[in-house]
């Protein structure tokens, strides 16, 4: 959020007005960061074998519904309503079902005539709502690259609505909720918090490294311990079943993402601007930086180096994007581009089956730019900073340790409350309702055992019916492959 | 000569090629085939209406072999592809009057 | 569009001006709907079995050359010019070629300073020509889903033509052409039409669950019970042979379905902001209804029944989507996702081969949409509402039955004439043309048969040439295929 | 660019400001051509054999990465910075790095109060940069159908940076860089040129035909001469290997268009909505003038034509789409269906291995539109016109030759000097790192040689293991496949 | 034993599977094949350049039956396969020499 | 009555059509296959691990022919698969008791 400056003070125009061009710019960037988690299904879904890709693609397409439905009901409330004490959650019944939201105007401040800044927000309470959704749904859907062809669908589906209230909904508060923009008062990290050990200043994030891409990451991570590994993993070979989805997907990202940075500015001005072009220039370098490290680690690039590469780069730029100016976010993409092609060989180290990397690119991605805002925030050059705003300086600017410590207390905070809590909601769904599949269904393959589907009938044959089939369309009067074991069980063979 | 087809579990390919590598076996040829037998199929489910599917993926395993070797083959194959369940899959051996290999055009024993 | 409330009087401003910021959301939001196309061909397509799927696909790529051309040369005329009696129809002839309409400024309406609302229009005639031109494509490729694999592609191409001419047109006029807007005087659904049998309140239908879903649902019922239905129908099993393009598709429906939703309000403020919230709000409940019904009757919730629950939620929400609250729209999604999850299998008891379920889907879901405001419009909490304009209350909220009666009569009436004129459009090409392919052509493979190709090679052999093939590039010089029946003939075994 | 009308001067605002509203369609518009070149991936990778697709998509992502990166530094600066000498290129240092550019407001045109027109620009500089860029990336990316299957990736990485540099960036200045927009002084085409050729009047090119489409058309014909071609060819036929990529492709490319196009207007009023009407009109026809010379020509109309078709009409009314009326945006369409089918067959006439038809589509296609600007300009009908901006008009219109002589220049131009500067950059690349991959690895599949990966494993076998491999997850010590030349060799049987 | 293999249409497998389960047959595999013969192939017609592809799909039928049965399940492919039209396809047998059943270990007709 | 069977470089399948075409052979059948010999498989890499495949491509193909053609049509394939390298494949040849055309019923030489 452009909100995400510290020094911006909240001022409620006398007659407060919507800005037709910034409203626009955030329902367009709604659009955009909502067409993300499609995006996301095919970037996932690609890289898992056939035999499970609809059960990928539909852990995103699922936590579109719940997380959808649940944020109308209280997600937004408990993000973005009043704070219900110390900065930790807002109330979520104050807007339940939305209430009083659509007829409200947000985040009116007035033109800086000195710089010819154009005026933030000015948009009404349902585009900070729309742009708002998608960011909570797209931070689930994360998640479940960590546990892919292993997951109970239904325990899922479950987890997301519980992972979301428990986990995201209270670190986007404390992240995105500032002080009298949308409510009152808001979440400790965005806000000054004197009285917190952040020490007066808050943590930059613009669009979201630590309330989405370090809290996904790092409940990945838990999940991936949590749960177990696949059937043959480390030894069997699982590659990509499909790469063509997998660039489909990283474009999509790639396209969408546009929106979830530079529509974080909630205008459309210098500062969405700078942040665009700091979003392609991150994402640029981090290609090149995977490439490269391939390249020279492996004898080849590939092309699934070229996305993994534009997503570390678009998320570790993230947070950054409106903080660093061109030079930075060079860099930083660069720092994510060689950190997290590195970075995704860990889990064969650790041994724990994070199956998409989502650790490996999101939480590593995450923390590398959370972390270098502390070195390169640069008051002057930023979008920030030529958008007429103020902000501190990184470390390399001369701006000390401050911003630095900051960013490692608010990427700290997230991580470790992530951990916990996203490990003790899988413990209990996974005593209670069990969270993986039989291996014999895993390895039968999820999509036929948990969806009744496969992905592909691609057969030559051009007559009427497949050659492998001989079926009676009928509506189903009886629940075939679940009520005879043994078909099941032989299925897997 | 012989030649031993084996219809298998795609599952086992990689312990009975194991095997026969072991036995020293040095060459053989698979393909993908669809078997149909006591093993029953699946159903699927698109939009409310069912579609079944009655035959199961197998591989299609063949290795030419010298008449002697013949039945130690046919023995190291039905023990790797040995899972006890039904649609373990079938395996037989046919007379061969003549091998060649193309590279060389040797005959006989020599082209295996 | 924001003016389908009938309260609104458009105000000819003393010096029009376009509103920059409108006008980028409309742009933005007609090239959305324009991509909703192409995600309808893979939706479409992905759904259809691998020897159809190009020519599903070209059944709505030549939609958009058709429909675009006649769009430009006579349609915007026909919908949009002034009405020649009854409000039946514009006159084709006002603006044909478009002229007349580029340099015009529409739908400018003061901004209400009382409510901070942003003023709605202040667009370019261009713009607004951009946004409905689009509307007018995908309405016709919709019908096609009802005659896949089956229909002789010219006479497909014919179709569109007489059927954007004679259906499509007039009943957009109807619903979507405003007195004052525009022209001077527009259709009669939209309209207070006192002396005609409405009593006085148009139906609302904001983004066109009756011109465009109702009237392509139906349209498609009146093909599919015209048509033969496909070989071995419903005995043998027809199977989607590409899942992940439903996927990618109904992702592209659902991105680009903001556009068409929230791009009907023709402005950038609360009431688009609001429309944009209702319509992901009925898609989540949507999609999470029709996986319920999948899981209770079938026992699997299923990839392909979360992509269509999200375009059932699309269709239903479109009339209703300015009129509802988002607790409207959560429950209008619902009903919408349960209810066409059931009535796809309306087909197989009635015995008509809607191949695609245009019925189950498009005509019943815009039935839902449209019927449901009647008892679900909401005057205060709607986006209608919290943006200030005036609108009729439904059953549940006091307002009696007032508007349920004319949502029935607006539904009704276009359910009827497209279905009755269709019929006639359809038998007519049928006896003078053919509509169908020769059975064997279908058994072959439509895709080879019409177009000569073939979606896929994707043969493992690395050599230069397909193992299957062995051809010569050169220009054609004679037409294999078409020339020796005997080839076909055989082809077909 | 708007700007690309003569006629207007830029005025220096007393107090400049951003225009929320064509700031937000700018934004929107370079993330929709951003969009499209991973369309392009998709539609020039679905085209090639299934060996060789990722290789393809490769292509065009490297670009990405490599052009984005040197726009930061130099190319943004070497385009608009302030000319060195003879408009013939921009100072590359003085915005290194984009030094001095975000901060920036460019092109505030004062609204013109008579007509109701928008004020053009008011955009940031950021904004500016951003739809810059985009451009420059899809300009190199397009080069890379003419060398499908062949070319080596390093080499190609290589020759995006020199071609950007030396050919596209010059080009594009001297096109796009109006005098006293982003810089004091531009480039020759663009700007009236008394002293020089043009003899007073610039050529227009609204969005790129000449820059980019004749530029990147001419350097595909420069290196398909130059590399030896594919193995095979034109023998062997060579089918596209997935023709649901390449409708994906088409319709990404077809919605990223209107950014492309409408954006170019750099404002959200009736010259952006004018230019969207004659993007889509154009298309159409084009759509419909292919299909129509296969169906004449060969007996069927086919996908891959009507996608071709879509192409060729965006590529020909890109130059044209300002200055025509919709009547000349149909024909412009037309023109460009039915000319660029019928060109396509040139390469087998000529006998060079223009893989993909670069040639035939994108040079044909930017000359059709270029040169009949010097038609059918009409400076009444035309967006241009109908937004109050003075312009020519063309022979047709009264306007004489003098449009007609200044389009030839400078499409001539565009074409000789890229054509000369290619092939000598292409030719040293050739000597000196070899711009093609061995022939057998060609034949082995340039995605498995270059890049180790194979696109596909769709195997409906549901065993954890594929049934032709047994690998070994591990951290790669050793770079197997170009280690081990035996197997290299082998592989190619 | 024997080995009968047939080359068919892929529209008729429905029909020979059905009428091989009518005689009693409890097994078969299938693969994919492409054949060449009388039965031409067809031409595709890519941006004007002509590709034709000569070999038609056909599904490859295999049934091991006991010496007694062959020719008379020889007869009940070729009713059922038969539509009498050019391409309908072949049918050989072989001998075998030995057959198993991979999961018990059965051989002979037990096997089957 | 013989059956030869070819596992040949998917490369060659062109040049031994056209081979067995202008030796008289009027009729084949081919599927997608894959090998396992001396000719070694390939490595692919996935986000830094290693993907091994041991098979490679071949394509299969079944000729049958008269007694007395049978080693003139090997010598045919022979020579048109042949490229000299390792890999090349593996030709063979199985006695047939029975061949039947399935459109018209003819049986034995006059089925081919
Ligand atoms: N008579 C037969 N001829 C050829 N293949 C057979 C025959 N019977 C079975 N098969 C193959 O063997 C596989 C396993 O047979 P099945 O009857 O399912 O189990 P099992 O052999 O364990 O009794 C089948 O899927 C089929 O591929
Ligand atoms: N000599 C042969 N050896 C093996 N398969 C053959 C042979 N001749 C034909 N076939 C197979 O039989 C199929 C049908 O043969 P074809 O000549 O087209 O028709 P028909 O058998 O009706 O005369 C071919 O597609 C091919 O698969
Ligand atoms: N014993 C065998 N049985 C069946 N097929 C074999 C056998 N040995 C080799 N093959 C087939 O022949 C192909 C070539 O064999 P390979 O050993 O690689 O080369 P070469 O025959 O030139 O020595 C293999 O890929 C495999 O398909």
């Amino acid at each position: 959020m452009v909100l995400a400056m510290s020094a911006i003070t909240f001022v409620a125009a006398d007659t407060p007005f919507t800005d037709s061009g910034n409203t626009a710019w955030v329902l367009a960037a709604a659009a955009l960061v909502l067409f993300m988690t499609p995006g996301l299904a095919l970037f996932y879904g690609g890289m898992v074998r056939t035999k499970s890709v609809l059960n990928m693609m539909m852990m995103s397409f699922i936590t579109m519904g719940t997380v959808g439905t649940v944020w109308v009901l209280w997600g937004y409330s408990e993000t973005f309503g009043n704070d219900v004490g110390a900065g930790l959650l807002g109330n979520p019944f104050e807007h339940f079902g939305l209430s009083g939201v659509l007829d409200a105007i947000y985040g009116y401040v007035p033109a800086d005539a000195a710089t010819g800044t154009a005026a933030a927000g000015g948009i009404p309470g349902g585009a900070f709502v729309a742009f708002q959704v998608v960011f909570a749904i797209i931070a689930v859907a994360l998640v479940s690259g960590a546990i892919a062809d292993r997951a109970k669908f239904v325990t899922w589906t479950v987890f997301t609505v519980i992972w979301a209230t428990l986990v995201y909904f209270p670190a986007a508060h404390w992240v995105f909720a500032f002080n009298g923009f949308a409510a009152e008062t808001g979440g400790w990290i965005a806000n000054k918090a004197e009285g917190l050990f952040l020490g007066g200043a808050g943590a930059y994030d613009f669009a979201g490294g630590t309330a989405i891409h370090i809290n996904a990451g790092v409940a990945g991570l838990a999940l991936a311990i949590l749960l177990r590994k696949r059937v043959g993993w480390p030894k069997e070979p699982m590659r990509p079943h499909n790469l063509t989805l997998v660039m489909i997907g990283a474009g999509i990202l790639w396209f969408g993402w546009f929106g979830f940075n530079a529509g974080s500015a909630l205008s459309a001005g210098t500062l969405a601007a700078g942040v665009w072009v700091n979003t392609l220039a991150a994402t640029c370098t981090a290609m090149l930086g995977w490439l490269i490290t391939e390249k020279i680690r492996d004898g080849h690039a590939t092309s699934l180096g070229a996305a993994s590469g534009v997503v570390a780069g678009l998320v570790a730029i993230t947070p950054a994007c409106a903080t660093v100016s061109p030079w930075g976010a060079l860099v930083v993409g660069l720092a994510a581009g060689v950190g997290c092609a590195l970075a995704v060989g860990l889990k064969f180290r650790f041994g724990f089956d994070d199956s998409l990397d989502v650790v490996g690119v999101h939480l590593v991605g995450g923390l590398i730019g959370t972390l270098l805002i502390g070195f390169l925030a640069d008051a002057t050059n930023s979008p920030t900073g030529t958008a007429g705003l103020s902000m501190n300086d990184g470390l390399f600017f001369g701006g000390g340790f401050g911003q630095l410590w900051s960013q490692t207390l608010g990427a700290g905070a997230v991580l470790i409350y992530s951990f916990v809590v996203t490990f003790i909601i899988g413990w209990v769904l996974h005593k209670t309702m069990g969270f993986t599949v039989p291996e014999e269904d895993e390895v039968a393959g999820i999509d036929l055992l948990e969806h009744a589907e496969t992905a592909y009938d691609l057969g030559a044959f051009t007559g009427g019916s497949r050659h492998v089939s001989s079926g009676v369309v009928a509506e189903r009067t009886r629940q075939v492959v679940a009520d005879e074991p043994s078909s099941k069980e032989e299925a897997s063979a | 000569m012989k030649l031993i087809t084996a219809i298998i579990k795609p599952h086992q390919l990689d312990e009975v090629k194991e095997a026969l590598e072991a036995f020293g076996v040095a060459g053989m040829t698979i393909s993908e085939a669809s078997g149909y037998g006591r093993q029953r199929g699946h159903s699927e489910v698109y939009r409310g209406a069912e579609y079944t599917v009655d035959f199961v993926p197998k591989v299609r395993l063949e290795v030419l072999v010298d008449d002697v070797d013949s039945s130690d083959v046919l023995e190291v194959i039905l023990k790797a592809a040995q899972t006890g369940r039904i649609g373990d899959g079938k395996i037989w051996s046919v007379p061969v009057d003549e091998v060649v290999r193309v590279r060389t055009g040797e005959r006989g024993v020599d082209a295996l």
